[in-house]
């Protein structure tokens, strides 16, 4: 029973753990709030997929301003994961997250290991939480004092395990890329069970005001975002993709179908869009469009001929 | 209802020394602004600056609004360079306004070329209290005083003073408006303050205003990464917790912030 | 005996170890060559001091082409270090470096340890030669396995001890900003006798042509370099300055008189020019008399209370 | 001799889709310039795109020269953006440039837009070199052949290829090329070859050029960073080692070159 040869429909579709993206565009946590914000502006039901602020245990004012610099093609941000905590997230946050009809994956922060833990069971019992990014990678949290988890190995897999005991939900590490070796942080979480990795958090930086003397950011460090960080990123990208076999959602500096299509040929499953959802909060439905547009023109069906498709020669 | 389009920019012209107005048309944003309220503006369409940047409304009229700027910065520097006919990538209108003021007028206090807004708050009073009310405007010299003639023509008394004494007064605008409210002392209801202008300028009209019991509105300026409540970038401590400046303000009730 | 009040002048001077530079402005190493193809352009005359390419023992190719590729606001290369050899160095360029009439920095690199140090006796030996930075952080260096030498404190430690006993003259440690806390790399460097740092060497990253698949450089990855990473380099510089009493020479991105200035204010003794000489060969001579301008202006008479001046107000 | 200088942009016309010639004053650059030399321009003021790119001279007279170019990237669309009467800030003459033909003329060859160079070679043939000379161009469409009419009017023979057959002879240059060589197989000395293009181009005109022992050189290309020689960018691999295409080029003996 062979019907007229139908011309093939695109399919978009990713899956990272047991999430499935009908599309592998997402956002980068605390670069889109929780949606509500934009919905104005842009249709949020076309994401792949919507990563929420990163929220902690209790509320968190955040560090004094100025906390935004712009710099050479990025900007430093220092907002210090101001959020109003689980409570209120879950009461005020998810009814209007579970409503916009796709996946919703909720980023966790905190000082301390068990607020981690906790934040995971209580996420695990909410309806409508399709998944959890550990964001162990925030340069912007005080008293921090020795690090980040993300920057130690063994911190990393102790965390992840205990994370993935505490809920059946899919958990996806977060990683900085301010390490020497990000792939040994990568493989340490990916062994403690990690379903995915987010790459990468902002790099750390500074900038001054020289007629003042002062930082540009009231908390004299921050975090380095924008279309400057691509080229790092897409290196972390490429060399965790070689190192682990779990998916990775690549972000840092896109802005164009282009980058993202980039952080896909160099490994990413899913892609998110950070800072410029800032500038064009509508961007993300370009760069669906205009993925479809590229997988469609270079003759492939889904996204697996194209992700981590970089060619390389050897010598 | 927050709109971004692409505006048609009707002229850019340098009014004062390094001061720009210019002129956009765009009627869906325009038919629902308010005084207050503000625009992100892509000063450029090429990749630098990289973050938009926020604008008050400085009149809102003709299927367009007008924007009032100061050449500051890189992102200042190309909208100056922008012309006629271009279009202008904005989001708008973003925050909340000032609150329609009295019969009895209001008082208004600028820094700069922070006077921007007040002329949209302006046009917008009822007649009468036009004609009760009063513009103060401070800034360095005379050639940075601006809007004088925009007030007048509204009907509304226009007070100056410069730093260096070149026009008006010599010294702050908060010394006028101390005497202004000595003058207007014994009106009833009492007239409220509006205000813009650097933090520190704004912090002494809060101080004012709460020894004299005005109702007092400042309209803050903090780094914007969004202007749409997204970045929490621009947050201001108030008694009532940690505001954002582009959602919860820009204008606030000066006896709500911790200065 | 009082006479006239003199009108001060202004002093621009710093000290590197033993070099006395006239100006704290310098040139990154690889970005400026030896200085010979940009006579006609500038005045080489008025650098504070010459860094020179990195010089290996023996003559390298370099990495296969495209070696350049631009990203947002930075540039990434693999050249691979080519070069002639420390041989031909001394026979074709040190009389040509001897005659500019500033002070010599070479920059010396290799895989092995005992390169390194044959390379800095053969300079000790050598006229007109003020001092030897050592570049124990290039990425782009092929066979490398393990990582970088500045990627590891006790390398790094044990290296520089070694060189310090090869020769008495100056020694300036290059580090790599690709670690996770530089500022042990530079207590490493600084304990075993560095005289100063400098920081950064590039950024590791890739870029992709989506349209080939293939990377943008030859070799993959690349060192990135530019006003995008000026952010954190100053971060690197300001922590540096923080842990550690040696001269550091700032460099990363330096494009104006004010970055130049961000880099003094958060420590740097001497300010080098990299990848802006590519644009501007004569941009040097600007900054210079920019910061002459600056300290001028805001009634310094010399260095000492710009240098490291960054005001950090406790909460 | 190499001068930074702000040329004086005179004329900036889009000749063919995407194709744009730019016309520039600048004496002191333009009276050393020579054939095969080029520029590394700042396509704009501002800070994109960061590194300068490098484009040939495409002919060099009344106190200055013509660049042709492709819009192909981020350099070439805001060099298109230019406008006459604005400053360009340029640095050159830099590299090499072509050896002068014999008055036996030259073959040159050409695929797409890098036939730039070429012309600037033409012009400085002498009158009897032009008349034994003959220009291949090959593009992939007929709208993308250009300077068919610059090398007539020097009384230049020319003949076209298309990929698509739109004009000319269907097919590549190269093919041109073999065909013409063997019409000129018995004039002595041989005439050289002369050819700027795409990278598999070049390698197959050495290959014919070494086939028929024809005398010839090749502008390479190569990603620039700086143009001067002090990056090692553009490194090529020659049968005497690395060289750059930038300080030993842009022009090189076809034999040299390791392809
Ligand atoms: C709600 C709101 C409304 C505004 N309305 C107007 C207006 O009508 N007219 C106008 O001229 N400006 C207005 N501004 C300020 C304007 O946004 C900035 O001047 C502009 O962003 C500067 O951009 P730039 O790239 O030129 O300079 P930048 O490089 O961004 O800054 C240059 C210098 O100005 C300082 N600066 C920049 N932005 C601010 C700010 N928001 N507050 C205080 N200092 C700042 C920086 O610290 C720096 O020293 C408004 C700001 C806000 C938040
Ligand atoms: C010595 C020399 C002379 C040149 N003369 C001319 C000329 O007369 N007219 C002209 O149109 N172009 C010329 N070029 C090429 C020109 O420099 C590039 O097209 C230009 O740099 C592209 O800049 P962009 O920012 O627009 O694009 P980019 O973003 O730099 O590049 C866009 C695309 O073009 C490719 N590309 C860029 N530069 C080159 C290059 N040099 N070789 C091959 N592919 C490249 C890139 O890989 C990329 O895919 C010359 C190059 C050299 C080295
Ligand atoms: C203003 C701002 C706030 C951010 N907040 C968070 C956060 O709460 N949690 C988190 O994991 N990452 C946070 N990030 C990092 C982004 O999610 C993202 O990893 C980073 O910005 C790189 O992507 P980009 O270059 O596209 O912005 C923040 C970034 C910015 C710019
Ligand atoms: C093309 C290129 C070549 C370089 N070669 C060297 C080198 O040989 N040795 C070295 O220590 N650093 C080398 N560097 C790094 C620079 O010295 C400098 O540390 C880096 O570029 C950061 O400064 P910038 O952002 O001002 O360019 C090179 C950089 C570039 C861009
Ligand atoms: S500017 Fe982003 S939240 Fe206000
Ligand atoms: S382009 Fe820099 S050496 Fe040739």
């Amino acid at each position: 029973m062979v019907g007229p040869k139908k011309k093939r429909e695109i399919d978009l579709g990713v899956v990272i753990g047991k999430i499935r993206m009908k599309n592998p565009i997402t956002v980068a946590s605390g670069t889109f709030g929780c949606g509500e914000e934009l919905e104005e502006l842009t249709e949020l039901g076309k994401l792949g997929a919507i990563v929420t602020k990163t929220v902690t245990k209790r509320a968190r004012e955040g560090n004094r301003p100025p906390r935004i610099a712009e710099t050479a093609s990025g900007m430093l941000n220092s907002i210090g994961l101001e959020n109003g905590g689980i409570d209120r997230f879950i009461a005020d946050k998810m009814p209007y997250l579970r409503n916009i009809g796709i996946p919703v994956i909720v980023s966790i922060g905190g000082e301390r290991g068990n607020e981690f833990i906790e934040l995971a069971e209580r996420l695990d019992e909410t309806d409508g939480v399709s998944g959890i990014e550990v964001n162990i990678s925030c340069p912007n949290l005080e008293g921090k004092g020795q690090g980040l988890f993300s920057q130690d190995a063994k911190l990393t897999y102790g965390l992840v395990k205990k994370i993935k005991k505490a809920t059946s939900l899919t958990v996806i590490t977060k990683l900085t890329p301010n390490v020497t070796d990000i792939t040994k942080i990568a493989k340490a979480a990916c062994d403690a069970g990690s379903d995915a990795l987010s790459l990468v958090n902002t790099y750390t930086g500074m900038a001054v005001n020289i007629h003042t003397r002062r930082p540009r950011l009231g908390n004299i460090t921050g975090g380095l975002s924008g279309p400057a960080i691509k080229p790092l990123a897409l290196k972390a990208v490429w060399d965790v993709y070689n190192s682990v076999d779990i998916p990775i959602i690549g972000m840092g500096g896109v802005a164009t179908t282009e980058d993202a299509i980039e952080f896909i040929i160099c490994g990413a499953t899913a892609v998110a869009l950070g800072s410029t959802n800032f500038v064009y909060p509508n961007k993300y439905v370009e760069i669906i469009d205009g993925l479809a547009y590229h997988i469609k023109s270079n003759k492939m069906v889904n996204m697996n001929a194209l992700t981590g498709s970089l060619k390389v020669r050897k010598r | 209802m927050k709109i971004q389009r692409r505006a048609k920019i009707l002229s850019n012209k340098e009014i004062a020394p390094e001061r720009f107005l210019m002129r956009c048309e765009e009627p869906a944003i325009s038919s629902i602004a308010e005084p207050g309220q503000f625009l992100m503006v892509r000063c450029s369409d090429g990749p630098a600056p990289f973050l938009r940047r926020p604008f008050a409304f400085h009149s809102i009229r003709d299927n367009g609004f007008y924007i009032l700027y100061q050449v500051i910065g890189p992102g200042t520097e190309v909208l100056s360079l922008r012309e006629k006919g271009e279009g202008l990538d904005i989001i708008g209108p973003l925050g909340n306004s000032f609150s329609p003021a009295s019969e009895n007028g209001a008082v208004m206090v600028a820094g700069g070329v922070a006077v921007a807004p007040l002329v949209a708050l302006a046009e917008r009073l009822p007649k009468k209290a036009r004609t009760n009310s009063i513009a103060i405007i401070g800034a360095g010299t005379k050639s940075h005083i601006l809007c004088r003639e925009e007030f007048r023509r509204l009907g509304i008394k226009v007070e100056v003073a410069t730093e260096d004494g070149s026009a008006g007064r010599k010294g702050l605008a908060t010394e006028l408006l101390k005497k202004v409210i000595a003058q207007t002392e014994n009106r009833k209801p009492k007239t409220a303050i509006y205000a813009c202008g650097p933090k520190a300028m704004l912090k002494e009209v809060a101080k004012i205003a709460k020894q004299k019991r005005r109702r007092c509105e400042v309209s803050l300026e903090e780094k914007m990464g969004c202007g749409t409540g997204i970045c929490l970038g621009c947050a201001v401590k108030t008694t009532s917790g940690i505001k954002l400046v582009c959602k919860d303000g820009p204008v606030f009730n000066a006896g709500d912030i911790i200065w």
